[in-house]
């Protein structure tokens, strides 16, 4: 029988599996240790491993990332826990001048185990700063690695490859994602990168959802089948290194691609997809692409402007069809609360 | 004590001990408000009450000029009411309401009210103080007669920007004033899990700049103090200043209620604070029928302020293009 | 007759032109009034406007950025400097967090006019911290701007269309840039957002080349010459926003599109250029596509490998001859001194 | 005067100034010789030389022991060598030639050797500072006999991460010594331009961290008050403790020249420093003829080190793509 259980749990037992194993794991960051336990991911660890393996910390991204670097260089395994994504803004340097860095730049000389764990927001107006999907700025730079798992079952496998990969791996969640619940195997097991996911068949179109848009597509997904149209949606779990082949694959099926982001378009993940698709089917076949992601400005925080400032199932599915009635005549579904697959209540 | 304590009249007295008590009280009951409201979920934005810690803000608000400016944090409700933030406006953008001082898109953590000289508040820790020591540079070079104040949490001081910025408003000898407000934790963690040693001012004294810690929450104290400070600089003394002002969260960290069951303080902790709640105390020093009318007035304007809120519009759908560049 | 300046002296006309003629205009950032001026970009400028207009600073970047949003916010138009866009990886949280949002998330109630100019290090062993162009980062942020003049003339214009600017302008310089020589009006004018430049003519190909490597195409647009290919070569001179109508208009005629970044291609400025292309002109006309930039590694000191890690002339050449005659047949001109446009001698 | 120097033996401290004055002499001769190579344009790297600065360095290494790790900055030459890096691979590394210490991808400012304890440096002021306080960590963790030394430079002082990192190494009683070289001067600016007081040290202390200023350059003095701290870590004690040690650069900010003529300083400041020339004070303590055979031994080796350099390989096209990842 499968065991059900919730992301942060996956993400819980992940960590808590990795430090029973290696000694070498350590867990570190603002409120790691605290009551609220980063949302239960890290509940219980401190008891169980001490305070030298759990710690909160100053408040000091930047000290902090460069010492997570330096144990690391040390043969550590660390840890670092951000509450939101935002904050790796005063990490930058440590991450992209020397975690990215150090292995190339001292010839092979060194490397750097760590993994960054950090969180997007959405909703109940978390606002400007409290709600950016950054990682793109994680794929521009060599020598990092960014994994964005969107199940239970991704979540604990990615972090476990994460933590036993000898490269920086910058672990993105989604606050929302958190209370995604699903199947997830007891014992330790890991989802390294280089496979992408094909979470629902179809032969029409092809979406690739990442982060919390992949649950938005699988529903996008639905409300298209109701109109039968065929969406295969793929997951591409890790973003670097990216499994552009299981893309390709499907885009060369389908004809048709539509990248849901969970960040900007411009210079995003979806502008990435769409160059590196079009550069390997070009002169192979025609090929229609479309990008979805964050409107291009910056987060508001009153309802209605938030609801349209981010792609939703509804959205996705009129852009889908679309493209592929490609009649110009415009669609969009009607709500269907059936599809409505991740249970939360704020505020948070 | 300042000067001001030495030979006020009675009437100035008066009036100040009625504005402070008026400030404090409106700043509870808004808050107390907010809190009362949240349930309903139609304030969807992420709220970190000043419960408990209004003292700060107006005792040094009322140390403040009009021409004077205020960099605050996410937890600045009390500083935006304090130093005259338009109390509608604030409700409206807790709200969403396109009337909201962000007309909806900032929330709670993004206050700002130019009129009133609140120049903004940030969710990131820290991130204002180098925008305030910025501001306070432009005052300094076009002579202007004013000064900035910049707010910081406990917390704040923990970020590498915090000694960046007081080492240049030193440098530069700015018109800047420090408010650290020390409630004694950033979210759940203790000063003294982050810090080797309680010693705040002694981190800014470091850059020659002159500091002073003020215990117990003492919104007079606070006051006369930082009026000091504001004095010396409006007679052509320099800055900066530093006051680190001790004070205490009565709620939890974000959101409307108590969280003494969490485990990482105790309400023992908490309970000498509020003993010495400071709108009781201010309100004991304001006569008792002047003291009923200042709240009836407030009350009126809190409840118009919350229907109007909630009657506003939200902003229409085009807003959401509007106002990424000038 | 015209006057032909060097890029380093169009810069610092800019700014003292600008400083003359607005008393909110302030220069400051590590070492911009010492006895180097910043390769003569701040030459004179603290004679001229004294030191609280024109001062070295604490190496601070992070607290630095956040005094210029500040004086911004107070009505001044600071530019601030850095001698290495690598260091801009200590100010992204000012940047990214609060410069690109202050805007927006106020409703509009403020504004942020300030210019950060930022450089790009190359050759003699700059390495992995002294030579990245991390401009798609600031593209990818609604709220900045970002600008990467390569002429004299441009630089001009430029500066002073970011000082003019009522946003926060990324300004993006590269080192070798500074060594470029060209006409210079000496009254001020602006180049602003808007338009890109069509600096080579053909109808063959397309050529887009970003900050230093637009030199490089057009060395490289000589060298096809020399096979009969015609190669358009388009300098976008503003990154954001950018004019992506006339690279259309090329492509649409050319059918082909090279863009040549002066950085990473992972989610860089040549992904999004190619992914707007590709939206644009599906349906209409087939369009094959292929993107240069830095190799994806870290940035090696070593001058053979130097070498290979950035475009050139040659190999976009190269690249671009493969894409027209799709022959298969590969071909590579022979090295031509006449075609080195910039002199420059370092080390530095 | 910490014990050491009241009991050696005569043997023991004539070995140990013929060590220290072979380190301070190879160091010197090694980059005097990068200056005079460096026109021919083949060392393609930018230089920060170490001359006048080889005291810091020299002490400092002298005190450590082999298990003992330091961490650098770009000017780190002689803190590589101090140390035991292995300089044919440094020359090599400067040529950009594969037998470098970092397979020639990484020049003058990314020094490392992992088999003499140097960790690596970095061209982005103040970064290796937390690298170094997190290596600390883990020593401390796995409860291993060994400590780690954080160069940086007075302008490396100035960056925020500074603060934070001594903040969470004193907060965690992390082994780790701090040096801070002040040479008085970030590029062309003077610490008085960017420091409101000339008190790095208060910075330090402010953390709880045993900190001392060590005037006018003494390599001995610098030996003997940071192996009295070494002593005091190995002996059980906790750390960190910070050092800044006054010293001056004789060439330009980076390159191989003197740079006098552009006015931000004069030679008549530096004339001090180089009359009290550590080179020359300890040779003075070496007996003549161990003096002249540590000279021929050095001279040689470092011939032989640039001769080999030269003639290396550069690395081979498939290197570009290697070792992004492991
Ligand atoms: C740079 C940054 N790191 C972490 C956080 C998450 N966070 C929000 S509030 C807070 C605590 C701040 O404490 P303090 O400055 O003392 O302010 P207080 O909440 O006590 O008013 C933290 C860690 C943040 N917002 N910004
Ligand atoms: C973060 C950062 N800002 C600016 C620079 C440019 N820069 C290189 S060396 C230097 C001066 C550093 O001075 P100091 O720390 O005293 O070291 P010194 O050169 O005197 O040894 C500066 C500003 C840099 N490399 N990194
Ligand atoms: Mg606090
Ligand atoms: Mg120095």
């Amino acid at each position: 029988m499968e065991r059900i259980i919730q992301y942060t749990e996956a993400l819980r037992e992940a960590a808590d599996q990795e430090m029973e194993r290696d000694a070498s794991v350590l867990v570190f960051g603002l409120d790691v240790d605290d009551p609220k336990a980063i949302q239960g991911t890290t509940r219980g660890l401190l008891e169980r491993y001490g305070a030298e393996r759990v710690f909160g910390t100053p408040l000091s991204e930047d000290a902090m990332t460069g010492a997570a670097i330096g144990m690391a260089l040390a043969g550590l395994r660390p840890v670092h826990v951000h509450i939101r994504m935002d904050f790796l803004m005063l990490a930058m340097n440590q991450l992209v001048n020397v975690a990215a860095k150090s292995r190339y730049m001292f010839g092979g000389a060194v490397h750097v185990p760590m993994v960054v764990r950090s969180m997007i927001g959405k909703s109940w107006g978390q606002g400007a700063q409290h709600s950016q999907g950054l990682y793109s700025f994680f794929m521009h730079v060599p020598g990092l690695k960014v994994v964005a798992p969107t199940t239970p079952y991704d979540a604990k496998g990615c972090l476990i490859a994460a933590i036993r990969d000898d490269n920086p791996v910058m672990f993105v969640e989604h606050r929302i994602l958190h209370f995604q619940k699903g199947p997830v195997p007891e014992a330790p097991y890991s989802v390294p990168p280089g496979k992408a996911r094909v979470t629902a068949k179809g032969d029409d179109i092809t979406l690739v959802g990442i982060s919390y848009m992949q649950v938005e597509c699988q529903r996008a997904h639905h409300y298209l089948a109701g109109e039968e149209i065929g969406a295969e949606v793929i997951d591409p779990i890790w973003l670097s290194p990216l499994d552009i082949d299981t893309i390709v694959d499907s885009v060369r099926r389908t004809g048709r691609l539509l990248v849901v982001d969970n960040g900007w378009s411009t210079c995003g993940a979806s502008a990435e997809i769409i160059a590196q698709v079009m550069e390997q089917l070009q002169g192979e076949r025609e090929v229609r692409v479309k990008r979805m992601g964050f409107a291009p400005v910056t987060c508001p925080t009153t309802p209605n402007l938030e609801d349209a400032y981010y792609p939703n199932a509804r959205t996705i599915a009129a852009a889908a069809y679309w493209m592929v009635r490609a009649s110009g005549a415009s669609w969009m579904p009607e709500e269907r609360k059936d599809l409505q697959s991740i249970e939360f209540k704020g505020p948070f | 004590m300042a000067e001001f304590s030495f030979f006020p009249s009675t009437e100035r007295k008066t009036a100040m001990y009625e504005r402070i008590y008026r400030s404090l009280y409106r700043i509870r009951r808004v808050e107390e408000r907010i809190a009362e409201v949240y349930p309903t979920d139609t304030i969807k934005s992420p709220v970190h009450l000043s419960i408990g810690q209004e003292a700060v803000s107006v005792g040094v608000c009322e140390a403040l000029r009009p021409q004077d400016v205020v960099f605050g944090t996410y937890r600045s409700h009390a500083l935006f009411l304090a130093k005259g933030g338009d109390l509608k406006a604030m409700i409206a953008e807790l709200y969403g309401k396109v009337t909201g001082v962000a007309r909806g898109k900032g929330g709670s953590m993004h206050m700002i009210d130019l009129k009133a000289g609140v120049m903004g508040t940030s969710a990131v820790v820290g991130t204002t103080v180098p925008n305030a020591v910025g501001y306070a540079y432009a005052v300094k070079y076009r002579r202007e007669n004013r000064l900035v104040v910049s707010f910081l949490g406990d917390g704040g001081v923990d970020e590498g920007v915090f000694a960046e910025s007081l080492n240049f408003a030193a440098l530069k000898k700015l018109p800047i004033i420090f408010i650290c407000e020390n409630n004694g934790y950033a979210i759940h963690t203790h000063q003294r899990l982050r810090h080797p040693a309680l010693n705040i001012c002694d981190r800014a004294a470091v850059y020659g700049i002159p500091t002073e810690r003020i215990e117990n929450n003492e919104t007079l104290r606070i006051h006369e103090r930082v009026k000091s400070a504001v004095d010396a600089i409006e007679n052509g003394g320099q800055g900066p200043y530093f006051f680190e002002c001790m004070t205490y969260r009565w709620k939890e960290h974000v959101g409307p209620n108590e969280d003494y069951q969490l485990g990482y303080r105790s309400r023992e902790e908490a309970e000498p604070w509020m003993r010495n709640d400071q709108v009781g105390v201010l309100g004991a020093l304001v006569e008792e029928s002047a003291r009923k009318s200042i709240e009836q007035a407030v009350d009126a304007e809190i409840a118009e302020a919350f229907a109007l809120a909630e009657s506003d519009p939200f902003p229409a759908a085009s807003e959401l293009m509007a106002d990424v560049y000038k």
